[in-house]
């Protein structure tokens, strides 16, 4: 299905849907953080989308806000589009889980809390889990800085 | 040359014994003989273990396309003696949490086992320590002790691993004990007799046991062979030391010499296992076809030891060809198939010595 | 009979076993804290992070160049891929189109790659089973794929022979020879491989019908590679998204659908016979051309994000890129195979004994770098 | 867990040579010591032959450099021929860790306990650049400790990345020869002191 008509389609699904092709093969969809769970849960449903399988999960930090970009994909429909969550809040973001819709979130979440501290409303067990569980800060983030461990090139 | 060393083997015990007794009163002489006869058994069974290791390894390296130890000493004959070397000069550690008493006596309790059962055995005609009348139900009874150490060992170490080893253990020994027993059963009926050294008689006169029994006989020497393996706890059921399961199973705590001594064990219930076979089912020390039974300076206890290593070599192997097996599988394949077919196994062989349809 | 009455007296107790991180069947650093009732599984918690390098946190200070050799360290039994997977990504942000010779050239590495992973995941999974003989017939063959690719590059294990824009050196003179030798060698022995541990009866009543996962949880669970084909889930990335040379080679995709430890090895070993059939189509024929791309020393991508996938022999690997216009990524993410794979490993280890565990993460060959990163 | 610059110790600075190396330098050498003039006596030769034909390694091995030691066993190269086959997964039984692969933040303490749970004589061998220093893993990292000789005293580094086969079975070799020089009455434990630095 054509980048077009997959958007004619999800626009539909939410408010405030942000649509963009610019500087990406996929179709780029930025969601409002209190809608994601939502317009999730009727990307793979929807009959004419079924986005089944999330084959990237990956945490962001763009410098001023945080969030996740989902990678999906439809092994039945053959299309792929690109859903982008994101919050301003640095100090304690928070963000919906989506595990119950694509059960791989459940790691990929942990990664990313572990990484950039997003925390997940409704996740399992959020926990470290590849740091040590008294690990400070969140490596990942732009403004980490580590002295002791990190030797800067 | 040979003749020679027999003969003087003879002479020297004769003389030893002579001389024992005229030094000292009977009581004290009889003692004194019981303790040099163990200490002599202890080198020997010491030193065939260490080379038993070295056996194995030479035979893995064999199946696997390498060569094996081959650097100490020539053809590598001393690398198990640099091992047993550097365990005894190894540091024994143990845990706060252990069962101090019960994590000691384990390994002891595991190779004095072991070591005990090779006294009944008739190496050759002479060469026998301890000839009872009931040799077989003595083998039988001292080799199921050993899994005591190994329960032993798997609790009183306090680790999981270790315990979980040890209950698989046990529970695997349990099992088999009753096709290691009832297959030594099933040939017990053609011998009439429990006494190893009358079993090996009969089979002087009519021919090897194998034979005699023909195609009952040689479902209990498979059933043996899979029950035996099974009891000394090698693959395919080495679950006790399962290594991609449990680590190092039932010894994971233990270090140098302790450990050593569950290492030598193993090795040691490999030859009692095979030594069982030999004497049950290939006529013990008895030359095949009787080829060498005129020549009286050959040394018999060779052909107990070819027929043993064969044995051996079969053993390791199944170590080094199959993979391991399951603990609900390992009991399946007792209960559901070893089990019932032994106790078919053993009315057939009873029909066969009531019609008299032995060889 | 044990009564009612004795019976409730009697209490069990769940228990916690730490496997690994240090542990045989752990491949490596992984560690799982087990829940177990007796020997029955009831919760596995991965807890990774024991091999965490930091590579994506690397990769924003380094330039492209640079990156491709930290993925060798990732999945080192797929090291070519990785390399091949970031340097796809960089061409496509620039836009470059590499000669044929280099796409083929790269086939026909990864596809010996995938070999030489495969080989050796068939000996550790001998070895976690319990039959070690296994470990030293894959590693006799390996050898011989390592023998070829250090002729040509120089290195045996992370040889980081793609670069952006082509590959680092062309082939060695004798490179062809001994690839057509080592195939008709291994045409031979992997018959072997199958009389040696296939049909044994004691491996196939350990493999099948053990840690079954259905097509279903396949996709949801984002699993990929061997795994989820031995389900059915039709994931190969050069099947559906070919690059390099793999829209031009006929292959098969290999499909198994009982979901079992049995059929995820059967997918491995014939993608064996595949993998060497697709060497044979184009090792003849590799065409001339330049090995090298013309790039700039200092390679920038255009502002975007930029996302490649290819197939290693663990799975999907995807590296997303998201580039500002400095010589430094803004951001690399390596989405590995291992990583989602292992997030199934909970859901289908319930109720099952360790030994079906060590069956079972065998059969999903882990390479725990690729998923710690 | 991490770099703590206290237990630094500069080879120059522990011989009192001048310092040649920068104070923040995150790596530590351990001072050259164990000279020549060792009295070989008898039984020290009889128990240090046994020792040094004898090294049982650990089932360890962290990165890539595992699947080249993984080589070094197998067919073609086969330590076994000196008798360094039998891996045991407890560490109470092993002689040897071979570091073969990253040590980091979060293994080390792992790899400390795994060296503490081994029974005296223990030896270590870094195996690959990221065991020696951190390898390609030194800048720009938050989690690789660079050096697996900041956790627990090394033997015999092997460099390589990874380190051939034929590089690992040279460096056993030399851990053979370490070992037949031992003294079994100057034996120190190479732990003690180790944390503090010396």
């Amino acid at each position: 299905m054509k980048n077009e008509d997959l958007q004619n389609i999800i626009i539909g699904l939410g408010t405030d849907l942000k649509f963009s092709t610019e500087a990406s093969e996929f179709l780029n969809i930025i969601v409002p953080k209190e809608q994601l769970h939502s317009v999730c849960s009727q990307l793979k449903s929807n009959p004419d989308l079924k986005f089944n399988y999330a084959f990237c999960i990956t945490g962001m930090d763009w410098g001023k806000e945080l969030g996740v970009i989902y990678h999906l994909e439809s092994t039945e429909l053959k299309h792929r589009i690109v859903v982008k969550v994101m919050t301003e809040d640095r100090e304690n973001p928070t963000l919906d889980s989506v595990h119950d819709i694509w059960q791989t979130a459940d790691f990929h979440e942990l990664e990313v809390y572990d990484f950039f501290g997003i925390k997940f409303n409704n996740h399992p067990k959020l926990r470290r889990l590849f740091l040590t569980p008294e690990w400070e800060g969140f490596p990942l983030r732009k403004d980490y800085v580590d002295e002791a461990n990190m030797v800067i090139k | 040359m040979n003749v020679l060393i027999i003969n003087m083997q003879l002479n020297i015990t004769r003389a030893i014994h002579d001389w024992l007794f005229s030094v000292m009163p009977e009581g004290a002489a009889t003692i004194t003989e019981w303790v040099l006869i163990a200490v002599a058994y202890l080198a020997l069974f010491a030193v065939a273990g260490l080379y038993l290791v070295l056996l194995e390894r030479k035979v893995a390296a064999w199946f696997q396309l390498r060569l094996g130890p081959n650097r100490v000493g020539p053809w590598g004959l001393f690398q198990t003696m640099a091992d047993a070397l550097k365990l005894v000069s190894k540091e024994l550690t143990s845990t706060d949490r252990i069962d101090k008493f019960l994590y000691n006596l384990a390994p002891y309790f595991v190779i004095v086992t072991s070591l005990t059962a090779i006294a009944v055995f008739p190496f050759s005609e002479q060469f026998q320590a301890f000839d009872i009348n009931i040799g077989v139900f003595f083998l039988f009874a001292i080799s199921s002790i050993g899994v005591i150490g190994i329960l032993l060992a798997g609790w009183a170490s306090n680790n999981k691993f270790a315990l979980i080893g040890a209950m698989r253990s046990g529970l695997q020994t349990i099992s088999y004990e009753l096709s290691v027993g009832l297959s030594l059963l099933t040939m017990v009926l053609l011998t009439g007799s429990l006494q190893l050294s009358e079993i090996v008689e009969v089979q002087r006169t009519g021919g090897w046991l194998i034979l005699q029994g023909h195609i009952p006989a040689i479902i209990a020497f498979c059933i043996f062979i899979i029950a035996g393996t099974a009891e000394t706890n090698r693959a395919p059921f080495d679950l006790v030391e399962a290594e991609s399961e449990l680590g190092a199973g039932f010894h994971t705590e233990y270090s140098g010499m302790k450990f050593a001594y569950f290492f030598l064990a193993e090795f040691i219930n490999m030859f009692i296992i095979a030594s069982i076979a030999v004497v049950l089912f290939f006529g013990a020390w008895l030359s095949p076809f009787g080829i060498t039974e005129g020549i009286t300076w050959f040394p018999e206890v060779l052909w107990f030891l070819i027929k043993v290593l064969i044995i051996i070599f079969l053993m390791m192997w199944f170590r080094w060809t199959f993979p391991r097996l399951r603990v609900d599988q390992l009991l399946t394949l007792e209960w559901k198939y070893l089990l019932p077919l032994n106790l078919i196994n053993l009315v057939i062989m009873a029909i066969v010595i009531w019609m008299k349809w032995t060889i | 009979m044990i009564s009612q009455e004795v019976k409730n007296k009697i209490k069990t107790e769940e228990y916690f076993i730490n496997m690994g991180p240090q542990h045989p069947a752990a491949h490596g650093v992984l560690r799982l804290l087990l829940t177990i009732d007796g020997e029955i599984i009831k919760n596995v918690e991965p807890d990774l992070g024991y091999i965490h390098r930091s590579i994506e946190k690397m990769c924003e200070r380094d330039s492209y160049q640079q990156i491709v050799h930290l993925t060798d360290r990732m999945d080192y039994l797929s090291s070519n891929i990785n390399n091949e997977a970031v340097c796809l990504t960089v061409e496509k942000a620039l836009e470059l189109e590499v000669s044929d010779r280099v796409k083929v050239i790269r086939t026909i590495i990864a596809e010996l790659t995938r070999l030489a992973s495969h080989q050796l995941w068939w000996g550790v999974m001998g070895m976690d089973l319990g039959a070690l003989t296994t470990y030293f017939y894959a590693f006799r063959d390996r050898e011989m794929i390592n023998d070829i690719f250090e002729e040509t590059c120089g290195a045996r294990l992370t040889m980081n022979y793609n670069i952006p824009g082509g590959l680092m050196f062309d082939i060695h003179p004798n490179f062809v020879q001994r690839t057509k030798d080592f195939i008709a060698h291994f045409k031979t022995k992997l018959p072997e491989y199958d009389r040696l541990l296939t049909g044994n009866v004691i491996f196939e009543k350990r493999t099948k019908g053990v840690g079954i996962l259905t097509k279903e949880d396949a996709i949801s669970f984002g699993v990929s590679g061997p795994v989820a084909r031995g389900s059915g889930f039709a994931s190969d990335v050069r099947k559906h998204h070919p690059y390099s040379a793999y829209d031009r080679v006929a292959f098969k995709e290999i499909l198994f659908t009982e979901g079992d430890t049995y059929s995820r090895y059967k997918v491995r070993m014939a993608e064996m016979w595949e993998s060497m059939a697709i060497i044979e189509q184009l090792i003849d024929n590799i065409p001339e051309g330049d090995i090298q791309a013309p790039t700039k020393a200092v390679i920038k991508l255009p502002k975007g994000e930029y996302y490649q996938r290819v197939e290693t022999a663990r799975g999907e690997l995807g590296v997303y890129i998201n580039s500002d216009g400095n010589k430094n990524p803004y951001r690399v993410k390596f989405r590995s195979p291992g990583f989602s794979n292992l997030s199934v490993l909970n859901h289908i280890s319930k109720g099952v004994k360790i030994a079906d565990l060590v069956a079972t993460m065998a059969s999903f060959d882990f390479v725990i770098p690729d998923i710690d990163r | 867990m991490g770099v703590d610059k206290k237990r630094f110790l500069n080879q120059y600075e522990a011989e009192g040579l001048k310092q040649v190396m920068p104070e923040d330098f995150p790596g530590k050498v351990i001072p050259g010591g164990n000279g020549g003039n060792i009295v070989v006596t008898t039984l020290d030769s009889v128990i240090n032959w046994g020792r040094s034909n004898s090294l049982w390694p650990l089932y360890f091995g962290t990165s890539c450099c595992a699947i080249e030691m993984m080589q070094t066993g197998a067919p073609k190269h086969d330590f076994s021929r000196f008798g360094f086959e039998v891996a045991r997964p407890s560490a109470r039984q092993a002689d040897l860790i071979i570091i073969a692969g990253t040590i980091v933040n979060k293994m080390g303490p792992v790899l400390r306990r795994l060296y503490d749970q081994m029974a005296e004589p223990k030896y270590v061998i870094a195996m690959g650049a990221c065991a020696i220093s951190g390898g390609p893993f030194y800048y720009n990292t938050y989690s690789v400790i660079k050096g697996a000789d900041h956790v627990i005293p090394v033997d015999v580094y092997v460099p390589g990345c990874p380190p051939r086969p034929e590089a690992l079975l040279e460096g056993m070799i030399m851990l053979q020869e370490k070992i037949k020089t031992e003294n079994m009455s100057k034996k120190v434990n190479p732990i003690d002191g180790f944390d503090e630095g010396k």
